[in-house]
């Protein structure tokens, strides 16, 4: 396990080595034309689960007159987050620099050539696949201000979110930062991604308030056939996500992929059993979103546990998440539309937590580190978790607020009630 | 000339067309509509969020007849969207003063 | 050729060699990282043919009240076959056993870790790309019953199905069983997934009886656009069907993928004129049934024919199709609601059948087995077929008469009125 | 970059070795798994981009009445591509032949066997690669044509149009023809691609003359959510377009898929950007619209320039063809429907051009070749598009010259009112 | 018997139908319709073709009803839909000569 | 007060309500419907099943006009909803009794 956790950070390392001396690189590690093979198609797969995959999710979840907009927001974050990425928060991420955020070394794409290496796949490759994973990050996000943001402050939000949050974040636990170091355990996004993006989704949903008529006025999903369509796809692109993640073609990436569809298929099971239950019907909606949590739980376990510690952690979330997004939500009121932080934040937190105990070798995982016990790996996993937490709620919330009292976050009254497709861009997303 | 309004249930909309046709009625116009009555409606869940929908599926009919053609009519309509149960809908019928075919410009019955 | 059959053959032998003496399977293999990279991608390609690629090829056929319900079979039956799968079924169907069904070696998944390999992939992968075989099958008989049966009694009918049917005769054909030991050709699942799942369709629609109104109401397709989408993705999923067959990236690989367009192409536009020529107007959805009919055809022979043999093949299955879609359902009077088995039983015999005639080296196959004749390769070819149409069309019927007098199979004349979405899953599939 | 350029033009050769000396071929050069896998893959990709995502990026834009005929345009294509691909265009693309067409050696797939190989893949992953640009490739002339044109004239027209000008056109470029040979610059299809389409789409929509209403009666796409499905389709197979033209799984592929995401993202934001400015508002048909605009003119540049050349090919396009989309269109007043000139011709041109200038090594691309000057390089670019759009012009206008006198190419304006679905199709796309 | 036929802003389809319900009305038929009026439309652009719609989404609702409730009726619909902006809509009255339930063929006033 | 219903082409839509507003009517309503009559329908066939329409799309509008703007609303609708070709439509008129507008409460023609 050392060996794949190594192998995760050592990624990192040698895009640090390879701008010092790059031929050093070349000559500790040749490339693999398997491992790039697949690398390359999980780059693929990880952009299609934002594109098409999660921006159908969240569009057949919205009002129609919202379709457009929730997509059109995934989209330009793509964009966005695609020449930010090049400009200097690659190298934020993951250029030498402090246990903190990396350095400058790779802005603009510095000493990232044709031949330069990240262990046994171009560098190139490994960047963009880092880059698919803060695409939909911040994507996920729009799950949770869904229908009432205005877009200008969106755009002004997710690039400076991904300066101040994503980059130091993703530094601190593959970048050669300070969890890293720590040995806090995400193999392909826990933290990085779930929990950040929920906790972020979180405070955004509170600044930004509730939409007008949440929840007394009937907010029914327009087009649940395209969101069962978009789970599908988020499905199949986590692959990539995970079993990608291993950032090479072999045992542990298969184990990844394995343990991906087994927790998968447990909490989506889970999810729809105790709806059936409580409520007397299983829905799709309920079945899909169960599947996400799943998904999202396995997400920082999947290089570390056995296919049985997978169905345990799939339960597990199917279960934390149903209560999350059914109860706790109505309990406390706050409106987040479509539950970015109910499944990703709190799935991510059951996931980064039992990370920490099914990776025991006892219990099927990958085995401990050396000298480290499951009470004090789970303990890590916990700074991990509140670390990520602290910050990027804290930094989050000063973004809204100056964000809020420079432009403004919200859409007029107006503009809600017409919806945002017509109000901010004058298209509708249905004319049938 | 009266105007006969019949809100039926939606899958008798076939029966309920041929039934007019034999009845001499040359045409109609039909809208989809959503009706409430006594008839119950719904409940629609997402993830947690439970809508009761107390509004029907329904087909409105239009048909406009001369005065002597309406008792057929509503014995028609009646006759063919009944299902003896609760929803099976209504028949209105009210005065037209006037109907011109666009095409031709006839008006009044010859319209129809 | 007789080496790529084996080569199917061991990844079932591996998994049972790897049981009893791990290290020797290491020994003997290496793992592949080209290998494993394309095996990876044929997983995720094969899931994404249901989920979702077949639930919209579905939810577009059938009447917009019952969309949502057919993709959430679809859904479900994907998340418990994986659960049924690593609890015993791929047992059942790959480990070692009798000639008739595995045993319980990898029940549990026991066995199988990060380091075990299957020839030169990782079991786990292996294993996983077996699941999405098992989950297809089930998935393809929801369209025979579609807008009529009771989702709890279509959940304990798939759960018995799997492991009373689909496991075994998996074993049969790839796990070591008689029918492989005989030199039957499936490569990549004519008998296994497609005759059955049709004729499994089949016996379901006539138990579960026409759908209320059928045929004199209209029942038109309520969204076409989704249903070649679907189709779509079928077609591109289905390159890691055929050529994920192989379990290598290898010139077989290569070939299955290109017969497997050839005969596609072939089979979509032999319906199409066959429907232009006798209605007067070509169909989209006649395009793509046909193109499913060739997929369906070609996937027992795609390890084992020339381009020209893909050719022949898809005529036939383009023509045998359409004539049992339009012309025998209508005859015979049963209502296969999307055609299970019009498409995937008669396309699947057609193609086991025409498997043995263009292995034929003289037609520009692969070559027949020393000492095997064509005729003698067609009557193997007979007598998978007929073994598999009676073990599943007896042991379906006894599943589906047994849950019927348990639990009922159908919903009520009402429900059914209503649709499936809303009485079934209180949601509804549009919103617009 | 020479080794890559010669990389891209020795698999034709090779597939012509082949022919002559197959035993040689394979003496060369091994297969290589990775290589192989990445292939499939992207095979799988670039198909997986015409059907369903070109289909549905069409079919949004159309009226709904015409969604189902422009998909099944794209889906017929897609299979008489296919049959007379293997027929004969795959031979005289990349057979031996004279400096404008290949030969007849490889037509009926002769010489294609499992253990042909080309390069470091299997013969038949080559050319079924190379098949799904020869699908893509008139699929996306349809967006030019889009809801007027006689589905008989549109197979014919098809048919005529890859015999006698994809076919050519590819060889002179790819196939060792004279624009290879002369240095023209094309990684993956810039001119045989898109130009090629672009000037076919604008001839064809002058041909053919405007939509009856065009441009007074509304004519708003029916289904935008589609549409945005349907361009992430595309953004995502393109990964396999260009970073699969290298044909391996390497550092030059891993390059071409960066700066293809780079490309993209800020025609995208450029497009969406001046739409904002000028007409207040931001829409997501403009930000999908950019984002093809960026695929199309990276796309020959992709093996050659760097990240920054590739951010500025994308601002260069979305600038580009927002031009020609929105103002020059109106200007000339021809009814390009979809706008496949307006995207793909002037896109193609502009990155044909521009990979002349970045493909230097003092704009980070991967250098000039011996003795050639960027001026140099930039005549020889033109003189390949100067050569694509005057033979392609001058044929497709008197293919569809002919056509239109013999069978005639447009419906005629009762069955353009009712929409092609019904009138042609006897079929609709949507009963929701 | 007259038909009452109300022509609202569709989020106060809830409202207007509480409202008639406490009024005594016991049924109605909704419709999705678009409106022309002094309410302005809105713009839609697609790839620099701009599109004025001057039609805004409302919805109808008719409203059979005995004579006596007419005046209830109205007010209820009146007090329910406003939201004293343009666009509110209107309330429109006239006579009905007939009205059959369709499942007891009942007729007349008890028919609504 | 008289309610003017006319069944025309839908894409005759944009045409009619020019030359209603031309004609001096304020406002109207529009809803999506379906007619039945002598212009043939068309026919579906799906794998096999074919299925005969005979219903065509069609556009209702429903206007309220003062009595004294009756005749010249029917001629500009007849005017420009034409094709001379069958399935052009029909002009209905009834009676209206009352019109309220729901924003001011203004009643009869001030309404409309
Ligand atoms: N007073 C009314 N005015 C207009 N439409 C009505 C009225 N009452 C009922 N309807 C229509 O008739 C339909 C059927 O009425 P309902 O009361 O449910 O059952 P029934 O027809 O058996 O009395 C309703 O859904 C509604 O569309
Ligand atoms: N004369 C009319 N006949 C039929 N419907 C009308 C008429 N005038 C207005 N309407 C309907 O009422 C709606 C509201 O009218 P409008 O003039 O926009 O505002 P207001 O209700 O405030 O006067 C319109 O959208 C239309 O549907
Ligand atoms: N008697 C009628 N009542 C109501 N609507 C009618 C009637 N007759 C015709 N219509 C409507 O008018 C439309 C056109 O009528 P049709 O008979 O097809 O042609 P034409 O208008 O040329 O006589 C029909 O589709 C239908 O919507």
């Amino acid at each position: 396990m050392q060996n794949k956790i190594s192998k995760r950070v050592l990624a990192g390392m040698y895009a640090v080595v390879a701008l010092v001396t790059p031929g050093l690189a070349v000559a500790q590690d040749a490339l693999d034309s398997g491992d790039t093979a697949w690398m390359l198609t999980s780059t693929a797969l990880v952009l299609f689960m934002t594109i098409p995959g999660l921006s159908l999710f969240y569009a057949g979840m919205v009002r129609a007159k919202n379709a457009l907009s929730v997509m059109m927001q995934c989209f330009t974050i793509c964009c966005l987050m695609t020449i930010l990425w090049v400009l200097y928060v690659y190298s934020l991420a993951f250029a030498d620099g402090s246990a903190f955020v990396g350095g400058f070394g790779n802005a603009f794409m510095a000493n990232v050539g044709v031949d330069t290496l990240s262990g046994t796949i171009p560098e190139s490759v490994f960047s963009m696949f880092q880059l698919t994973f803060a695409i939909i990050t911040p994507a996920l996000i729009v799950g949770a201000f869904a229908e009432r943001m205005k877009f200008s402050a969106m755009l002004w939000f997710m690039g400076l979110w991904v300066s101040l949050v994503y980059g130091p974040v993703c530094h601190w636990v593959w970048g050669g930062g300070w969890l890293g170091e720590m040995g806090v355990l995400d193999f392909a996004g826990g933290t990085v991604v779930h929990i950040n993006a929920g906790v972020a989704g979180l405070v955004a949903a509170i600044v930004l308030g509730k939409r007008s008529g949440y929840p007394k006025s009937p907010m029914k999903p327009s087009n649940l056939v395209l969101t069962m369509v978009g789970a599908a796809m988020l499905w199949v692109g986590w692959f990539g996500f995970n079993a990608g993640s291993e950032l090479a073609a072999d045992g542990v990436a298969g184990m990844a992929m394995a343990v991906t569809q087994i927790a998968t298929a447990a909490a989506a099971l889970t999810w729809m059993f105790i709806e059936w239950k409580s409520h007397g019907k299983p829905s799709a909606l309920g079945l899909v979103s169960g599947a996400v949590a799943g998904l999202v739980a396995i997400t920082p376990a999947s290089g570390f546990v056995g296919p049985m510690g997978a169905l345990a952690i799939g339960i597990a979330s199917g279960l934390g998440c149903y209560l999350a997004v059914v109860k706790a939500k109505r309990a406390f009121g706050y409106d987040d539309s479509l539950d970015a932080f109910g499944v990703h934040g709190i799935g991510g937190i059951i996931g980064a937590l039992l990370t920490g105990v099914f990776v025991d070798a006892g219990l099927g995982g990958a085995g401990l580190g050396e000298g480290v016990t499951m009470a004090s790996q789970v303990s890590k996993q916990v700074v991990g978790i509140a670390a990520t937490i602290v910050y990027c709620g804290v930094v989050s919330f000063i973004i809204l607020k100056v964000l809020d009292s420079v432009i403004g976050l919200r859409v007029n009254e107006q503009d809600e009630q017409e919806g945002l497709d017509l109000a901010l861009h004058d298209e509708q997303g249905y004319n049938l | 000339m009266k105007l006969i309004i019949a809100i039926i249930k939606p899958f008798k909309l076939d029966d309920v067309r041929d039934a007019l046709r034999e009845a001499g009625v040359q045409g109609m116009t039909v809208t989809e509509v959503k009706g409430f009555g006594r008839q119950k409606g719904h409940t629609e869940l997402y993830r947690g969020a439970e809508y009761f929908v107390d509004f029907v599926p329904k087909t409105k009919i239009e048909a406009a007849v001369p005065d002597e053609l309406v008792e057929q009519a509503i014995e028609a309509i009646v006759g063919a969207a009944g299902t003896d149960s609760i929803g099976d809908g209504k028949v209105f019928v009210s005065d037209l003063s006037q109907a011109v075919r666009i095409r031709t410009s006839e008006a009044g019955v010859q319209a129809l």
